[in-house]
């Protein structure tokens, strides 16, 4: 059993208005030193397999297929 | 969970000792911890109206067109053609102050739930809100949240959401008002109930599956909030309207089929109120095996799953013979679907779960026994008549802003986010009419659908008030063209163990009952919520009232848009009351005064005279006059529309402040192509009617020479909302 | 003309589709459901509004992975039409059916309102109804309509005129106000290249019958089931 | 300069549709041995502080005051 997680970001380039919408509260908040803001999602799932190699390999798959769309956006899997 | 089962515990559940001892007499001995957990739900409040019960039961409830009043889990009435409305409003409002965004959208998922369950297609959801001070940064916070939580789950399930209304004043602070509506079409001969019948029937589970969401929510419906009300947070659940929306589908195509014997919708206190009252309600016993349902945490206890409230699930009774069709149907949404029990004639509910009884209650005492409470009540003392108040305002600058305050504002930005179209037969959108016009689907028929209340008043005077708030969902739906035929209510107060508050609550329903009666307007629904109150500050007294008219033609409705070359008429008798009234607080700074009064016969001449006329097809527009008074309601139909309007001075008598602003009761603004004949029928039926100037394609000018641009006003009005939640820095 | 409308777990505005449809072809659609596999003898598929799989992970996404898109591929590899609108053109964009995708409405807000819509070009099946340049009202409703295609695709969809709507003005100006989503160079709605898959945000299904307000819609489905049909029913 | 990464989810015993939906369309994709799904946001920012531990305190605060709704959501801090 292993766990996945897989991180899903909007590709630079691609405008973000939840990032900066956030970037602007934390400001609005007195968190001045907060830079640019990007926001993405993480897709954390176990895994009946043994092989993390074989794991990742399968959570990328998945990502490429569902998780992500890479028109806009780009991912990263992580197997724990 | 090995806590003992005492008197201690019996309180920490919210029973007291009388109720304690109650529940050890029935049961002859101690109760288990999920017979415990049983008694304290359905005991609750929000389960056995134990405060309100004696009052709502002097509600008129009946009239020809009733199919079925209160009981049931929502109201029915024959529209016509061989349809019904079904109808209902309900409260979530200390979810919604605990999480904006999931209270509001799981009490949109229940309404529906309590509308679809009796067979009824939902085609049309309102929603009545009330907010603190919009100066606080946490009002802001909850409004978005609400907001957006009933958008996100209207939207999702695709049932227009068409109107409602807002009002924002301090006492709601901590403690807001979240009541959602939803109206729903079956064929009248198709109604589903949720009496068990059939001993050995399947009782059957679908939806999604029973996690520990918002364990004891019923009994924290009906408790007071304290500073400890953060720690009460986990209760929160959260909604999943994807999965709604295909158990409506579902749903609703099992019930074209001839499978149910009796359904009912998990609500407040989950598998224990569905189960119990189905059983109840059929006069039959049941008996639920807890390893059959469906569960999305491991090790639960019984105690957990029978007080879950875990959103979009169904109980169900099924013919034994139609088990697998039903099977089908689920599978086929993607729902879970498990026989958890079956009906006995034991008059008990039993509760097994790893072969253990967890539970063995008789039903009758059950419900016979549970508490019902005569509470002491102190009456509203009359407020002092207001006395002459000057007007240092002039009528231009006050209309400015009156238009402007928060509970004058545009609500666009709210409707802006709420999907008013799905379906395709809204008529009338949030706007355009004193109430929203759905189309029937494939007829011309069409329902008027509205909510009203006016808190102030009522807080100064419940009984005048009660009344108003019926009156004025009457009137708004006479405003479309439309008969007024039922209403749902929703009685929102504070701690009824305060006589004063007890006491409004009678009031209230005496004047809303008066109305009711000589308007020929019954109630057929509705739902309490009582214990609003943060830290011993009770909330404004506030039976919100959902109407529901029916309109032959939808084609006959007409909305508020003013359009040039009209005259513009009054249809009722202006004395410019004062009291109470939203001048009088904006403008003179006071919230006092008696309320105006609602003169009961006198709102059904006039309300059945404008009627008329919108049927006889004389009247291009119509707006009731309500908050604001005159000048207001005049102001609103030219910003709705595309005209200006030139005003003529009103009668000698009444000072032009209070005739403009004043907030008499039963009037209408008419706007007609020939004033001469609409006055003369007035004339002729006795109703109080005068000519008020007429509309043009230019600006507003008052009687006074005041002119004012349509487009400046428009934009004062729309400023509110906007600039509160849209521009940065604001608070 | 044969229309099917498909329909998805979630999917809502179905019902308002066909209304359309049986209203502006005479004809009443097949409804589909998303794990059945035949469109044969099919003229126009239409995606339909609403919620599929409630939107969640991202409009369309899951949708687009359905049995039914199988079918749907085939369809369009024939030179089938497809109308997909509001969710619709999401779960076409997920499939790769037309190019970009539809992100989150730039001010965070679902908007529900009319828009104002210029017709780019009136010489396709969808629009010989209108005229290049006319202004239409139509309802919208959406939280994710925000279109977005690198700059290439860009350049290539207007060099090849295939922007099929934009968000205008009252006077037909696609100003930054008129564009409440936020979309790349006001795009409302696009074509594939072929002109026979027309992807639009907005709702013109719900603006057929002037008790709703008006028949601004109306011209895009006369003129698709004009198109389509072999004994014209208009 | 340093780079934090907050991570929000919701809280155990939470329902997630999202999540639900996913692994469901996960199966449907022939991705059968996927266990349960749990769908979050990552909110990944700059900050215009030296000191890891200052750093890490205020996305916590961020964190708690704004990023995560902490009546369902939980959430973890990393700083790179
Ligand atoms: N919460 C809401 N949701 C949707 N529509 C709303 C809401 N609040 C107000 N509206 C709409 O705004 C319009 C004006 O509401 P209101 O001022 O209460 O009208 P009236 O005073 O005539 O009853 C109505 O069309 C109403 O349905
Ligand atoms: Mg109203």
């Amino acid at each position: 059993m292993m766990k996945a997680v897989v991180t899903v970001m909007l590709k630079t380039g691609v405008l973000d208005p939840q990032g900066k919408a956030i970037g602007q509260a934390l400001h609005g908040l007195g968190f001045g030193n907060v830079g640019e803001v990007r926001m993405g999602k993480v897709i954390e799932f176990e895994l009946a397999e043994a092989d993390p190699a074989k794991a990742k390999a399968q959570a990328e798959d998945m990502a490429r297929k569902l998780l992500a769309n890479t028109v806009i956006e780009g991912f990263k899997v992580e197997i724990i | 969970m090995a806590k003992d089962v005492n008197q201690a515990l019996a309180r920490e559940f919210g029973l007291s000792a009388d109720e304690y001892a109650r529940v050890l007499d029935i049961m002859g001995r101690t109760p288990s911890l999920t017979e415990l957990g049983i008694f304290s739900v359905m005991w609750s409040e929000h389960c056995s109206y134990k405060s309100s019960r004696v009052w709502l039961k002097t509600l008129p409830t009946t009239a020809p067109w009733v199919i079925h009043g209160p009981g049931e889990n929502a109201g029915v009435v024959d529209i016509g053609e061989g349809l019904a409305a079904i109808f209902k409003m309900e409260s979530h409002n200390h979810p919604s102050f605990i999480e904006p965004y999931q209270g509001a959208a799981t009490g949109v998922g229940g309404i529906l739930r309590d509308v679809f369950t009796m067979g009824a297609r939902p085609i049309a959801n309102l929603n009545a809100l009330r907010f603190g001070d919009p100066k606080l940064p946490r009002t802001k916070r909850i409004v978005d949240g609400v907001v957006r939580g009933i958008g996100g789950y209207g939207n999702c399930v695709g049932v227009p959401t068409v109107g409602g209304e807002i009002n924002f004043h301090p006492a709601y602070n901590g403690n807001p008002l979240v009541n959602a509506m939803t109206v729903g079409i079956a064929a009248r001969d198709k109604i589903f109930l949720s009496a068990a019948a059939g001993i050995g029937n399947p009782v059957v589970y679908v939806g999604s599956k029973t996690g520990r969401d918002g364990i004891h929510g019923a009994t924290m419906a009906s408790a007071e909030f304290g500073k400890d009300s953060e720690e009460k947070r986990p209760t929160v659940q959260v909604g999943d309207p994807f999965t709604e929306k295909l158990l409506i589908e579902a749903c609703l195509e099992l019930m074209a089929t001839d499978a149910i014997v009796a359904i009912q919708d998990m609500g407040a206190a989950g598998l224990t109120s569905s189960s119990v009252e189905m059983a109840g309600k059929g006069g039959v016993g049941i008996e639920l095996d807890l390893d059959a349902v469906p569960q999305r945490e491991t090790h639960m206890t019984a105690y957990e799953m029978m007080l879950s409230e875990s959103q979009e699930r169904m109980l169900i009774v099924v013919k034994p013979e139609r088990r697998e069709m039903a099977q089908a149907i689920f599978e086929k949404w993607d729902l879970d679907f498990a026989v958890i029990g079956h009906l006995t004639d034991t008059g008990r509910i039993v509760v097994k779960h790893n072969g253990t009884v967890e539970a063995d209650i008789p039903l009758d005492p059950l419900a016979e026994q549970a508490p019902l409470y005569h509470r002491p009540i102190a009456e509203t003392p009359k407020r002092p008549s207001l006395g002459p108040v000057v007007d240092t305002a002039g009528l231009g600058a006050a209309l400015e802003t009156l238009i402007a305050c928060p509970d004058l504002a545009s609500r666009s930005w709210v409707w802006d986010q709420y999907d008013s179209t799905v379906g395709g037969q809204t008529v009338k959108r949030p706007g355009a009419s004193d109430a929203a016009i759905v189309k029937l689907e494939g007829r011309a028929r069409a329902l008027a659908l509205t909510t009203d209340c006016t808190p102030r008043y009522v807080l100064a005077d419940p009984e005048a008030g009660g009344a108003q708030a019926v009156a004025e969902a009457w009137r708004n739906i006479t405003a479309t063209g439309a008969r007024p035929l039922a209403i749902t209510d929703n009685m929102n107060f504070a701690n009824p163990e305060k006589p004063e508050i007890m006491g409004q609550f009678a009031a209230a329903i005496r004047g809303m009952a008066a109305a009711c009666v000589a308007l020929d307007f019954p109630v057929v629904s509705g739902n309490v919520s009582l214990y609003n109150e943060t830290e011993g500050r009770p909330i404004l007294p506030t039976p919100a009232i959902g109407g529901l008219g029916v309109l032959e033609d939808a084609a006959q409705a007409v909305g508020v848009a003013l359009t040039p070359g009209l005259d513009l008429v009054l249809v009722g008798s202006t004395a410019g009351w004062l009291g109470q009234s939203l001048w009088l607080r904006e403008i003179a700074g006071r919230e006092d005064g008696p309320p105006p009064p609602v003169d009961l016969a006198a709102e059904r001449f006039n309300g059945d005279f404008v009627r008329g006329q919108i049927l006889q097809g004389h009247v291009r527009a119509c707006h009731d006059c309500s908050d604001g008074g005159l000048l207001v309601a005049i102001a609103e139909m030219t910003m709705a529309g595309t005209a200006g309007a030139r005003l003529l001075p009103g009668p000698a008598g009444v000072a032009p402040h209070a005739f403009w602003f004043g907030e008499d009761q039963g009037r209408y603004i008419l706007a007609v192509p020939d004033a001469a004949a609409v006055l003369q029928a007035a004339a002729f039926a006795g109703v109080p009617a005068i000519r008020l100037g007429e509309s043009n394609a230019g600006d507003l000018t008052l009687p006074d020479g005041t002119t004012m641009s349509v487009a400046a006003l428009r934009s004062a009005n729309e400023r509110f909302f906007r600039a509160w939640m849209d521009e940065p820095g604001q608070a | 003309m044969k229309a099917a409308i498909v329909v998805f777990p979630g999917i809502n505005r179905d019902r308002d589709m066909a209304i359309a449809l049986e209203k502006c072809s005479g004809r009443t659609p097949r409804m589909v459901w998303h794990k059945e596999t035949d469109l044969e003898g099919v003229d126009l598929v239409v995606i339909p509004g609403g919620f599929s799989y409630g939107d969640y992970l991202r409009c369309g996404a899951m949708a687009a992975q359905s049995p039914v898109m199988g079918a749907i591929r085939a369809h369009a590899a024939r030179g089938g039409h497809i109308l997909g609108v509001c969710n619709g053109f999401q779960i076409l964009t997920e499939a790769g059916l037309l190019p970009g995708a539809l992100l989150r409405n730039a001010n965070l807000r679902f908007l529900s309102m009319d828009c104002h819509l210029r017709v780019e070009r009136a010489d396709t099946d969808f629009t010989s109804r209108y005229q290049t340049g006319a202004v239409f009202r139509s309802p919208m409703a959406h939280g994710d309509g925000n279109y977005f295609a690198d700059d290439a695709t860009l350049e290539r969809l207007e060099g090849e005129n295939h922007v099929a709507f934009r968000y205008v003005t009252l006077t037909g100006e696609p100003t930054a106000s008129a564009n409440r989503n936020g979309s790349a160079r006001n795009i409302a709605g696009i074509y594939s290249a072929n002109l026979r898959i027309l992807g639009l945000m907005p709702h013109p299904e719900d603006l057929v019958d002037p008790l709703m307000g008006g028949t601004d819609g109306k011209p895009l489905f006369d003129g698709i089931s004009a198109a389509l049909s072999d004994t014209l029913a208009a």
